[in-house]
């Protein structure tokens, strides 16, 4: 196993783990969280893959989309933490209403 | 090896034992207080070793100026955070550990 | 040469996990936050000698912007995420389960 | 703000930006408006302070030897088994002018042996002694001496100790 | 030999270190602590594409990761409390994961079934690909730029990134739509300390990004980059309560805000027209366009992110004052 394919699988975890905790948690606050996560996990899963040039430079394209996915994410966060405050500032509770209780 | 080579190892190993005793200091000491005072001062030195030790590997001035603005910059935020977190701990009534 | 600066920035990435014990433990927010400024004190040291170890000088400048906007996060903590007056007590007793 | 000390600022500006870039003489394109714009910004935030350059020769070694035994005097008691420390709480009063000699010193104190600022109100820095068994006061009034000199002021006298 | 097995030392320990942390931030019970966390956990990240040898990517994680997301995220807790102090405890009832325990076994399983069929098909990827590295060296001459990341992202796929920049505004036309109006700041003064080092790290933040924009043509760096950057240096004077006057607030800002994707529209026009192709560039041009559209793209990243922090900070405000 090289290094590039173990930083891979290790994005494959940040994955799962984001994805687990983004299904689990109700706070909506965790969810975000959950999703930075999951995208950690897939940036590091294309640059890790993009390694595999051998003795070469890596693949320059892979970084490029990371590097604008990196910028991308935190406006998303930006918006989904302003959902987040707007929602519960109208209803006192920063989670989603559960359909099975209503 | 040369000198310098030696004079490096000697400085990088110093910086390192700073940084460690700075995390021991984190760990051990009583209160949020003393925890600052082992992690600004014994970081701020223990990088500042390894950038000197750094420096006399480096090629060219240009590169020893931006090493030394590294400690610099790193320096300020260190004693301005540690002064701002010791500020709002006494505001916030946390009283001092007394032996 | 080049080993030995892998080895030490390994050596620092340690003192960074046992540093972690502060975040988990607290007892107050100030202590958590102290341990994210360890961390960026101390990435600036690993990606110092990364940048020796590998010879690429770029990454002096990832170490500069580490160092530029260290204090941001800090900043936006004391200025704003720090609740004020909540029931921070638990500080006594830490204390003295700390000395000796 | 006179023309002096912008031009020094200018000339500080400029020599970070030779540092930043390796001394790559094609970067100025960008450099001129880059040390142009932050000047202007920096002259808008902050005011002119009658800082002695050739001071901080005298100042900087100084500066480094006790930043220095501040990390030496830490590191030990964190390490010693028996932790040796006493701390306090100590309110120091200011004989520095206001504004920045005063928060100049509040930041330098955080570096050096056993002291750290923990609150700068006006004419008086909070300081939270490691170990209030030392010579803490004598360090502090060493270290505003010659923050004065840097800053070419004299501290006023109404503590009587001048 | 002994290089590699310490090299390979430190990467499973800072592979294991970003799981860890990245574990321990979702699982913790404290919502502050799970920030602490997350945020340790980009610092770690930046470590790691050092590690990959993706330097530009591990400025844009050092420089958002470091300044924007933290802040971003602490102050949204902070308004978050206070709504949820004011609004009363009736949310505490609710608290408890709402996912039921079998269910949740059941995921567990499914989910370590997509990991385990994920991690065997990157196992059996092979070692070496040359992936598309060749194909941007050899027209890498003809890009205008020497750093084959800042001639992927303005040249050979500039398209993708016009079409980022319209994201970013996007983001900040959703914040801005449900953010209200620009509140009256009653904040009190900031600590003396604080305001020195906000002043002294100002212009540095400047002179950074100006540098960043220009080592971008030849090595790592950019226009991405260079606006975290220039954000962080405007996510500070917010936080010392430096607020643009409402005035400034309104045209020049939306100006500086379209700039950069308004300048790659025209760009991509009249290449189209003269070109014949969308964002081609003439060679012996190419540098210098490429210069103008990172400029542009900088100024707005910056303003943008600034401005997605002030955003969210807005309605909480007017409701505290």
């Amino acid at each position: 196993m090289s290094i590039a394919h173990f930083y891979a699988l290790v994005g494959v975890g940040l994955i799962s783990l984001g994805l687990y905790a983004l299904i689990v948690h109700a706070h909506l606050l965790r969810k975000i969280l959950a999703i930075n996560v999951m995208g950690s996990g897939i940036f590091l899963l294309l640059v890790a893959l993009a390694k595999r040039t051998g003795t070469a430079l890596p693949d320059p394209v892979p970084h490029a989309m990371v590097i604008t996915g990196i910028v991308v994410a935190v406006s998303a966060t930006a918006l989904a933490l302003t959902l987040m405050l707007k929602l519960s500032a109208q209803t006192g509770c920063a989670e989603l209403p559960d359909d099975e209780k209503e | 090896m040369t000198l310098i080579d030696y004079l490096t190892v000697v400085l990088l190993l110093a910086g390192a034992i700073f940084f460690f005793a700075g995390t021991v200091g984190l760990l051990r000491f009583p209160d949020v207080y003393t925890r600052l005072h082992a992690l600004t001062k014994a970081d701020n030195v223990g990088l500042g070793l390894m950038v000197v030790a750094l420096a006399i590997q480096a090629e060219s001035w240009a590169a020893v100026g931006k090493l030394l603005l590294i400690w610099l910059l790193v320096m300020l935020a260190g004693a301005s955070v540690a002064h701002l977190v010791a500020r709002g701990a006494l505001r916030r009534g946390i009283r001092p550990w007394k032996q | 040469m080049q080993t030995f600066y892998l080895a030490l920035a390994l050596f620092l990435l340690l003192t960074l996990g046992a540093g972690m014990w502060r975040v988990l433990r607290g007892p107050t927010a100030a202590d958590r936050m102290l341990a994210a400024q360890l961390f960026g004190t101390t990435a600036v040291a690993v990606l110092l000698l990364l940048a020796q170890a590998s010879g690429n000088a770029a990454l002096r400048d990832v170490a500069l912007v580490f160092a530029l906007l260290a204090a941001v996060t800090a900043v936006a903590f004391v200025q704003r995420a720090w609740p004020k007056q909540k029931q921070e007590q638990e500080q006594p007793q830490e204390t003295e389960r700390d000395v000796d | 703000m006179n023309g002096l000390s912008i031009l020094s600022r200018g000339i500080l500006l400029a020599l970070i930006w030779w540092l930043l870039t390796g001394g790559d003489a094609a970067s100025w394109w960008i450099g001129v408006p880059a040390v142009a714009l932050a000047l202007i910004i920096s002259i808008a935030l902050l005011p002119s302070s009658n800082l002695v350059w050739h001071e901080f020769l005298i100042f900087i070694p100084f500066f480094l030897l006790r930043s220095l035994l501040g990390g030496v005097d830490v590191a030990r008691r964190a390490i010693d088994p028996r932790m040796p420390i006493a701390p306090t709480l100590f309110e120091y009063p200011l004989r520095l002018p206001i504004g920045l000699p005063q928060i100049f010193m509040a930041n330098t104190v955080s570096l050096l042996p056993g002291t750290l600022s923990a609150e700068l109100s006006t004419n008086c820095l909070t300081v939270h002694v490691l170990d209030c068994r030392g010579g803490f006061l004598a360090e502090l009034e060493a270290v505003e001496q010659r923050v004065a000199r840097l800053f070419d002021t004299s501290l006023k006298t109404s503590n009587g100790d001048e | 030999m002994e290089t590699v097995m310490v090299a390979w030392m430190f990467d499973s320990l800072l592979g294991l270190g970003l799981l860890w942390l990245a574990w321990q931030s979702l699982a913790c019970s404290d919502l502050f602590k799970a920030i602490v966390l997350f945020i340790a956990f980009g610092l770690l990240m930046a470590l790691a594409w050092v590690r990959l040898e993706a330097p530009d990517v591990a400025l844009a994680e050092a420089a958002i990761g470091a300044g924007l997301t933290g802040a971003l995220l602490m102050v949204a807790l902070a308004q978050l409390q206070s709504i949820e102090t004011n609004g009363d405890a009736a949310v505490a009832t609710v608290k408890k994961g709402h996912c039921i325990r079998p269910l949740q076994w059941l995921l567990l399983i499914a989910l370590s079934l997509m990991a385990t069929g994920l991690g065997y098909v990157i196992i059996s990827f092979p070692a070496h690909v040359p992936g598309l590295s060749t194909a941007v060296a050899t027209h890498l001459e003809a890009s205008g730029v020497s750093n084959p990341v800042t001639a992927v992202l303005l040249n050979f796929r500039g398209y993708d990134t016009l079409l980022e920049l319209v994201v970013l505004l996007l983001a900040l036309l959703g914040v801005w739509s449900l953010g209200g109006t620009v509140p009256q700041q009653t904040t009190t003064p900031a600590p003396l300390v604080l305001e020195a080092l906000t002043r002294l790290l100002v212009p540095m933040l400047i002179l950074t990004a100006a540098y960043l924009l220009w080592v971008g043509a030849h090595a790592p760096g950019g226009a991405f980059q260079a606006g975290s950057v220039l954000a962080a240096a405007g996510v500070l004077l917010l936080l010392i309560g430096r607020h643009p006057r409402a005035a400034l607030m309104a045209l020049p800002l939306r100006l500086i805000l379209v700039l950069g994707p308004a300048t790659f529209v025209a760009m991509a026009v009249v290449t189209m027209l003269i070109e014949g192709a969308l964002l081609k560039f003439p060679p012996e041009h190419a540098g210098k366009l490429i210069l103008l559209l990172e400029t542009t793209a900088m100024l707005s990243i910056g303003a943008t992110l600034a401005a997605l922090f002030l955003g969210g900070r807005r309605h909480t405000d007017k409701e505290h004052s």
